[in-house]
Parts: C-alpha cells; structure tokens; sequence
C-alpha cells in the first residue's frame, strides 16, 4: 500500500488530474511567465468575482463554523439526515410493492401496447412518411410536446446566460486567450476529427427520419464537435466561424420558423383544411413532409445550445 | 431471465451508489459518466437506438463536459469535498472553549 | 364564430413565438411588446369565454392532424377560459406596475431576457390550463420551473441566488416524482389523454385490477405537485423567493405559478383520476389536514416577520393552505371556493408585492416595519392599494377574500361534522391571525410622519397608478360582482366532469 | 404472499432496478448538501424513471420501431410512445443540469463553498 502511495505522484489518475487542473509541469521560461500572467490575471478575475474581501470572507466562515457545532444545530443536522435516509428507504419500499403489481415486463398484452401504438406502427408511415416511427411521433402525432421541448431548450440558454454572462467586456478582455494552451496532440486529433464528427451529425440530422436519430440526438454530436475544435483551437479562432450574433441569428431563425411551420400545421389540423405540404415517398431523403425541416431546425438549435452552454461556462460569453 | 441485462442492471446500480457516496468529486463525476455509458448500452438491449445514440452524445458527452468545467471553476477537481481536517481542529476548539466555559 | 374556437390555440402559440421574437429586441421595445401580447392573450380569452358560454359545453381541439388518442389536444370549457382571464390580467398589472423597479433591479444586458421569461411563464401556464394531455403538461411544469426560477434569480444579489436554488431543488425533487406518477399512470392504461386514461381507470376499478398501484401513483402525483405549489410542510423555499426578488417576480410567483400548479391538480383530480377514485383513495383528507396546518402555521409566522415582505410572503403559506383546505373538504362547493380563492388570492398577493414595492420606494428601500412609518403618507396611491389588498386578505365584506371565506364556510355546512368544526376553528383562528398582522402593517404604514423626517415623495408614475387601478377595481370587481363568477364556477367544474 | 411479491419483483426486474435507483436519487438530492451531488441525485433520479417508462415500452422479441422492407404489423415493433417521452425528457433534464451547474457555479463564486446549508446561513447571517 505505501510503495503505491509514493508512487502517485507518478500515477496515471494523479496525471489525468493535473491535466484538468492545467498544472502540467512547463520547463519552457516563456511558457512559465505566461503561466505567471495567467495566475495573475485569474486571481484579478476571481477578486473581482468575489463579493467580499478575503478577511471578511474568514470572518462569515467562522461565523457559520460557530454556528455549525452549536449543540442544537448539530442534533438538528443528525435527525435531518437520518429521516431523510428514512424517507428514501420508505419511498424504495412502497414503489417496490407497486412495482411488485405492475403489469408484466415484456409481456405483449400489457395496457400499453393498444390501438394507440398500433396506429402509430400500423399506420405511421403513410400518415407521416417517416420510416422511423420514433421521429413521426414525436414530430408528428405529437409535436406539441416537441414544440414545448424545444422552448425548454431555449430558455435554458437564456437562463444560463442570465446567470454566467460578464456584463462587463473590459474586465478580462482575453480570458479566453490566456485561459487557452495550445496542446499539439489535441490539435492533430481535432483536425482528423471534428470534421468526421460534424459530418455525422450532419448525417445524423438530415436522416433523422429515415434511422435512429433526429434532431436533438445529431445536434448534440454537432455541438460536441464545435466544442471539441474550441477547445484545440481556442475561442478567437472559433469566432471568425461562430460568433454570438451567428448564434443569435441561427436560434432566432430555426426556432421562428419551427414555431410558424408547426402554427401552419396546427391550424390546419384543427380546422380539418388541406395541408399543402407534400409527404413525398417513404425511405427518399426528401420525404415525410415537415419532419425533415423540423429535425433541421432542431438540430441547429440543440447544436448551437449545447456550444453556448460550453462558451458561457467557460469564458462567460458566447 | 437473461443474464447479460442482469449484470448490467447491476453494474447500474453499483454506479448509482458510488457516485453518490464517493468522497472526492471528481470520482462522482466520473463514475456518473460511466452510469451513462452503462444505461447508452441498455437503450440497445430495449431495443431502443435513437435513445442510445442520444445518451451517448448527451449523457456520456455534453453533461461530463459541462460537469468537468463547473469542477475546473470551482478548484474541486483535487479537494475533498465533506467536512475537512481544518473543520475537525475548528471543533475541538469550539468544544474546548464551551468546556472552559462551564467551569 | 366558428373562427372563435380558434383562439386559446392563438393565444399559446402567439406567447410562445413572441418569447422567440423578444430575443432580438431592446429592452423597451421587449417590454411594450411583451405588454401588447399579454394583452391581447387576455382579449383573446374573453373571446374564448363567450365563445364557450355561446356553446355550452366544452370542446376538444385537435394540435395536429390526427384525433384523439393519438395527437396532442387542448381542451376549452368555461373554467378554463375564466382562469385565463384573471391570469392575464393579474400579469398585465404586475408587469406595468413593476416595470420601474425591474429596470433598476436588472443589468442592462438582461432586461429583455427578463420579458423572454415573462411571455414563456405566460405560454406555460396558458398549455398548463388548457392541455388535456398529461405529458404536455408535464413538459410546460418544467418550463415553468425554470422560467420562475430565472425570474428569482435575475436580480443579481446573493438572497435570490440562494432562493432560486432552493426552489430549484425543491422543484426537481417535486418534477422528479410528476414524472414517475405519469409513467405508472402510462403503465397502467396505456394512454397519455386525459379522457382516455379516466375511462380505462373506470374499467379497471370496476373489475378490481392495479388497485394498489393506481393508489400509490395518485399519491405520488399529488405530492409532486403539493411539493411544487408549496403546501405547507413543503414550504421552505418559498419565504426567500418571494421575498427577495424584484416586485413583478414575486407577485408573478405568489399569484400565478402556485396557482397553476394548483389548477392542474384540479384538473387532473376530475378529469384524470376522477372524484370517486380520489374519494376512495383518501388523498383529500391529507390534503385537508395539511391545508388546515398550513392555514395556522403560515399565519404564526407571519406574526413573528419585521420585514413586510416576508410577512406576505409567509402569509402566501396560509392561503395556500386555504387553497388546499377547500378541495380537501372533497364536494363541489368546498372546490368551488377553493378555485374562487385562486382567484380571489391571486388578485390580492400580487396587488400587495407592487404596492408594497411603491412603499418601500419612499422608504429609502427598506422593508423593514419601523422604517416603512409614514410611507403610505408619502405614496398614497400605494398606501391605499395595500390596504385593500389586505382588508381582502382579512376577509373584510365587499371584497375578493370576503366572499372566498364565506364560500369556504358554506362548502363545510355540507360536509361532514368533524370536518365541520375543523374549519369553522380554523378560519376564525386563522382570520383573527390575519387581521394581527395585516393591520399592524397598515397601522405602521399609515404612522403621521414626524416633523424631522425628510419627505421623499414618490414620483408620479403613471405605469404604476395604472397597474394599482386595475388591482383595485379586480378585487372589487370580485367582491362585489361575485354571484355570477360562482356560478360560472360550478358550471365549469360540471362541465369537467 | 410475500414470496409472490418477491417472484413479481424478479420479473419486473427492470422496473425494480429503476425504483431502487430513483430512492437513491432522491435520497441523494434530500440528503446530500454538496451542490454537484444534489445535481447527480438529480440525474440519477431522471434517469431511473426514463429506464422504468422504456422499460414499459419492451415487448420480448421484437425489434426497435423503424420500418424495414415495409413490414408494417404490429407484432414485428415494440411501442413506439416510450421512446418519444423519453426522448423529450433527456432534453429537459440536460437543460436543467445545464442551469442547476450555472447556479453552483454563481454561488461558488459569491460564497465560495458548494454546501447548501453553509451558503444559507452565510447569506442570512451577513446579510448578503
């Protein structure tokens, strides 16, 4: 056990841990001072962040220490924990019981299996034109949910660029570029592979209807890859291909149209008017009506979310 | 009963309670990813792909990213996160000075 | 007229898409346009209110192509359009009279994301009310969260970071249970539509299958939304988020998205489960019980608040509880009041968050009791606004909350005797609570000002008057006119039947 | 009676090992006051009613629901509706990781500290 322990310095997790830290040793002296510059400019940062002073910050922590072990609040946090633990445990033991009585797993005449799937399998490819039926349900049969699952999306982004976004742009100007280190083997490997992952998600996207996957699923592997090549390339280079306005536009554009193409097809719906979109043949690439547009539109908003979400919380804009 | 779900199914559960238990937060992070991995390969045994495929770019992929920079923000990825030894000292000295106190 | 079926559909979906279009506007114009949208949602729900009435019965309208069990539906009756109605007022008046206080509160930069929020909690509550699908309501509970939670958490101090996680949590465990109840309640009969699912639960009770677990999935539903609504033991959130956050939010909080969460489990009590299944599952005695808790403890702790706003908030807690008691009593007329009361409470709460914020601004931003003396002197319109509100809080005659503790009252005359005494105890212990505190709130606001205190007068503000007129002429409207609002009640309550 | 419910159990094996992780889920998201936990908790309870609703969806030998060489009967595909739901549901629940992450991370910053309990006291106390 201790000879293992000595060697942890030299261990593959402690190495892996250092990398994510970015405290890999740098002989390099320009390396050193930029590393230097770095510190400073994130101990700025993290001053500026702070809302208090460091003593103060003692202070309130002291404070909450003292409170802590107080006799009443340590007997308070015991009987907290403990009827906590007891309530999961009630909780596992009654859902166990109705589990217990639940229709069979497996079983082909279980409730769920009724007229409403058998429409969907039996009928859902004329109706729709999508092969994959997943994709005709959810974009099709139910696309409300869909609709509001996209809105989910949305507002989240708005949410976490409510809450990470800098307001101020001259605080720390370049984060980003002192934040970033140029690491050869993640650039040669970015290079092979974020246009191998774009274009699966491309593909992903634009077969939505045709094979597992969709919109959201593709999007997904397209943000990845965007975040992959910000990571190796670093923010500055990213923004010449995607900045925030590219951002705005592409949200503003997908989710306006998804929600005009689906009021359409609503309206018409309910009034029992013709639609005039066509489903073309099942299994060709231009097929099944809106689906594949939506699935675009989903894709672009998932993708360019996903980047977000990576941008803000790594620099505070996107 | 087949036995390949089964094993799985376990594998899940262990993975649940370690990423809930573990001490360092890394660790958690870490297995709550192979929780992923292990629930991408059970949507293939349900017969699922477009589920597979999702958890796999989502699970597996943007929520450990997300959850690895929130780590690298808040300095967690080498500390502890329960009550740590400084705490323990802190107590000591609070229960010392209640005792000295009471006499 | 055929056209007017047409319009709660318009009105979901000219919220949401307006949340889309708000994303690229500046600030004001965010606010005009999120300001004309909600009122014209509001136009369109008087449409849709007689429309229906018109009718005279309710009507399912299909989202998509297809028919009932397979597409997503909206279903409009009387009830439904009514809450639309006092919904989008109470909103249109919350926000033109926060409106001030939302650009102090707020950094520039977030301002129209702010009115994104407001027009996607609007869409959320319009889905919430009118789904007649259980997933669809479940994917607009969470849109909700999240748009209340980024309403807390905007106004970028410490206090609201804390609430707003504090309710996040609670809400996840609340959202993380909905879901597990919607997926047994799929398991159990295979479909997600409202009606649907009743039928085959009458079936099924009928041969006497899934006894047990449909009992346990009703239990887990109903504390999932409990949890999110705030019911009492479930409250700890609540005092900080609503205290905290800028004026708009809080009365948007109080007012509406309790009483959404409220008006879904209503809605799935009748139209999901059905009464009888609910009667036999004893779930309305718990609810009455902790109802009654909430009534009495929410008032005791607003007793013991010296910031006013806290005060209101804790005294949220016991209307809740109000909420809560009448449906628990488990007749008509004791549901009746109780939605009454959303509305009746709804008008109020969100009348006292503006009016106190106009006080508050006189009083150098203090909430503080001993700070606020005087303020109503400086601020009349505020001072008179929040004396209505709270004499209809009190139950004073005339007003919205009066005819609310009468109907509460008159449903127990019909229930049984225990439940009786109960509530009879309960709502004179309870009001005598209320007027405690109320009045020494009004009493304090109303303290003649000292000769050596400066005089900071409120500027004249016509968004604010404006808002506080509306506030004051719905809670009279409510009190005074209230005959044929309860009738209409009981004639959508029938209809969801 | 017992042992009945014990043979149920084991032939709902799937909807018992999704129970069992939703308890330590929520039990997690209760008890634990490190944010990142309450989070996974969080997690791990989402994904444990999207294992039981898909489970649902299982029918034992037949494929997953993407029509090929246009055999459309209903004995060749299982249920399509549990997959849609779950599809919808992973979307919401990235989302509000996204934003419970942000959260941390704010309040990280502000108070330097990831327990929920210590933050708490902290802002009531200092009134910050």
């Amino acid at each position: 056990m201790s000879k293992l322990k000595e060697n942890y310095k030299d261990s593959f997790s402690q190495k892996f841990s250092d990398f994510m830290t970015g405290d890999l040793e740098v002989p390099d002296s320009i390396h050193a001072r930029k590393k230097q510059d770095r510190v400073d400019k994130i101990v700025e940062a993290d001053q500026f962040f702070s809302e208090f002073t460091t003593s103060d910050d003692i202070q309130r922590r002291e404070l909450y220490q003292a409170f802590k072990h107080r006799r009443f609040v340590k007997h308070a946090n015991k009987i907290y924990s403990i009827m906590s633990a007891v309530i999961g445990l009630i909780i596992i033991i009654i859902l166990l019981i109705t589990v217990a009585y639940l229709p069979e797993f497996g079983n082909k005449s279980n409730p769920d299996n009724n007229v409403v799937s058998q429409r969907y399998i039996e009928n859902g490819l004329e109706e729709t034109g999508a092969v994959n039926i997943v994709s005709g349900m959810i974009l099709d049969y139910r696309a409300f949910d869909t609709f509001g699952e996209s809105n989910v999306l949305f507002i989240a982004c708005c949410c976490v660029l409510i809450l990470l976004r800098n307001d101020d742009d001259e605080i720390n100007p370049d984060e980003d570029v002192i934040d970033f280190k140029r690491d050869i083997i993640l650039e040669k490997a970015a290079k092979f592979l974020v246009p191998v992952i774009l274009v699966f998600g491309i593909y992903v996207v634009l077969n939505g209807h045709l094979s597992p996957g969709g919109g959201f699923s593709g999007g997904a592997i397209m943000g990845a890859g965007l975040i992959l090549f910000a990571n190796a390339y670093g923010f500055e280079r990213m923004e010449r291909l995607f900045s925030y306005s590219t951002f705005k536009k592409i949200t503003f554009g997908a989710l306006l149209f998804y929600g005009v193409a689906k009021s359409y097809s609503f309206f018409t719906g309910a009034n029992h008017l013709h639609s005039i979109i066509p489903l073309g043949t099942p299994g060709a690439i231009l097929s099944s009506g809106l689906i594949l547009y939506l699935n675009i539109c989903v894709g672009l908003v998932v993708a360019c979310t996903m980047y977000g979400f990576f941008a803000l919380f790594k620099r505070g804009r996107i | 009963m087949p036995v390949f779900h089964i094993i799985l199914l376990g594998l899940l559960i262990v993975c649940a309670i370690a990423a809930c238990t573990s001490r360092k937060l890394i660790n958690s992070v870490v297995i709550f990813m192979s929780f992923s991995l292990v629930m991408c390969v059970i949507w293939f045994l349900l017969e699922s792909p477009d589920l597979a495929i999702t958890e796999a770019a989502v699970g597996a992929g943007v929520t450990s990213i997300l959850f690895f920079l929130v780590l690298r923000k808040i300095n967690a990825l080498n500390a502890y996160d329960a009550d740590d030894e400084e705490d323990e000292d802190y107590k000591n000295k609070i229960i010392e000075s209640e005792s000295e106190s009471h006499e | 007229m055929e056209f007017l079926r047409n319009m709660p559909f318009f009105c979901i979906i000219l919220s949401m898409v307006s949340a889309v279009i708000i994303s690229i506007m500046s600030d004001r114009a965010a606010r005009v346009f999120s300001l004309m949208v909600i009122g014209a949602v509001g136009i369109m729900s008087g449409l849709t209110l007689f429309y229906v009435i018109w009718l005279g019965e309710s009507y399912t309208y299909y989202m998509g192509h297809f028919p009932a069990p397979w597409g997503n539906e909206i279903r409009v009756g009387i009830l439904e359009a009514m809450t639309a109605i006092v919904f989008s007022i109470v909103m249109f008046a919350s926000v033109l009279g926060g409106a001030k206080r939302v650009f102090v509160d707020v950094t520039p930069k977030k301002r129209n994301l702010y009115y994104i929020m407001v027009d996607l909690l609007l869409a959320a509550l319009l889905a919430m009310i009118y789904t007649n699908d259980l997933f669809t309501g479940y994917v607009f509970i969470e849109i909700m969260t999240i748009s209340a939670c980024a309403l807390i958490m905007i106004k970028d101090n410490g206090h609201c970071l804390v609430a707003a996680a504090k309710y996040m949590i609670m809400s996840l465990i609340g959202s993380g249970l909905i879901l597990l109840g919607l997926s047994m309640l799929y398991d159990l009969t295979g479909h997600l539509l409202m009606s649907n699912i009743k039928e085959v639960i009458e079936l099924n009770v009928e041969n006497g299958v899934y006894q047990l677990p449909l009992t346990v999935t009703v239990g887990v539903l109903c504390v999932g939304i409990a949890i999110k609504s705030a019911l009492f033991p479930f409250h700890s959130w609540l005092p900080d988020a609503y205290g905290y956050s800028t004026a708009t939010s809080s009365a948007l909080l109080s007012s509406l998205i309790s009483k959404g969460y409220i008006f879904l489990l209503i809605k799935i009590m009748y139209r999901v489960i059905g009464m009888e299944v609910i009667a036999t599952t004893r779930i309305g005695n718990v609810f009455f019980l902790f109802g009654v808790a909430g009534m009495i403890m929410g008032s005791v702790r607003a007793i013991a608040q010296t910031d006013v706003r806290q005060m209101i908030a804790y005294s949220s807690v016991a209307q809740i509880g109000y909420i809560y008691m009448g449906m628990g009593l488990g007749t008509k007329l004791g549901m009746m009041a109780a939605i009454f009361h959303i509305f009746a409470h709804s008008s109020a709460k969100s009348m006292m968050f503006i009016s106190v914020d106009g006080l508050s601004y006189v009083a150098d931003d203090s909430k503080e009791f001993d700070n606020l003396g005087g303020s109503a002197l400086k601020n009349p319109i505020a001072g008179i606004t929040f004396t209505v509100g709270a004499c209809s809080m009190i139950g004073i005659p005339m007003l919205a909350g009066f005819i609310a503790k009468v109907c509460f009252a008159d449903a127990a005359i019909n229930a049984s005797t225990i439940k009786l005494v109960i509530v009879m105890l309960a709502l004179a212990f309870s009001t005598l609570l209320n007027a405690v505190y109320f009045m020494r709130a009004i009493i304090s606001i109303y303290r003649p000002i000292r000769a050596e205190e400066q005089v900071k007068m409120h500027p004249k503000e016509p968004a604010f008057i404006i808002a506080c007129v509306i506030f004051v002429c719905l809670n009279i409207y409510l009190g005074l006119h209230a005959q044929p609002m309860l009738d209409l009640i009981i004639a959508g309550i029938d209809m969801f039947a | 009676m017992f042992k009945d419910l014990i043979t149920n159990l084991f032939t709902n094996y799937y909807e018992t090992v999704a129970v069992i992780i939703f308890g330590i889920g929520f039990t997690t998201l209760l008890l634990n006051k490190n944010l990142i936990k309450k989070i996974i908790g969080f997690n791990l309870m989402d994904n444990a009613v999207y294992l039981f609703l898909a489970s649902k969806g299982y029918v034992e030998g037949r494929k997953a629901p993407i029509v090929v060489n246009n055999v459309m009967d209903v004995n060749a595909y299982i249920n399509p509706i549990p997959a849609g739901l779950v599809l919808t549901g992973i979307v919401v629940s990235v989302s509000v990781t996204a934003i419970m992450l942000a959260l941390t991370v704010k309040l990280y910053r502000r108070y330097h500290t990831l327990d929920i309990d210590e933050i708490a006291i902290i802002s009531r106390k200092g009134g910050i």
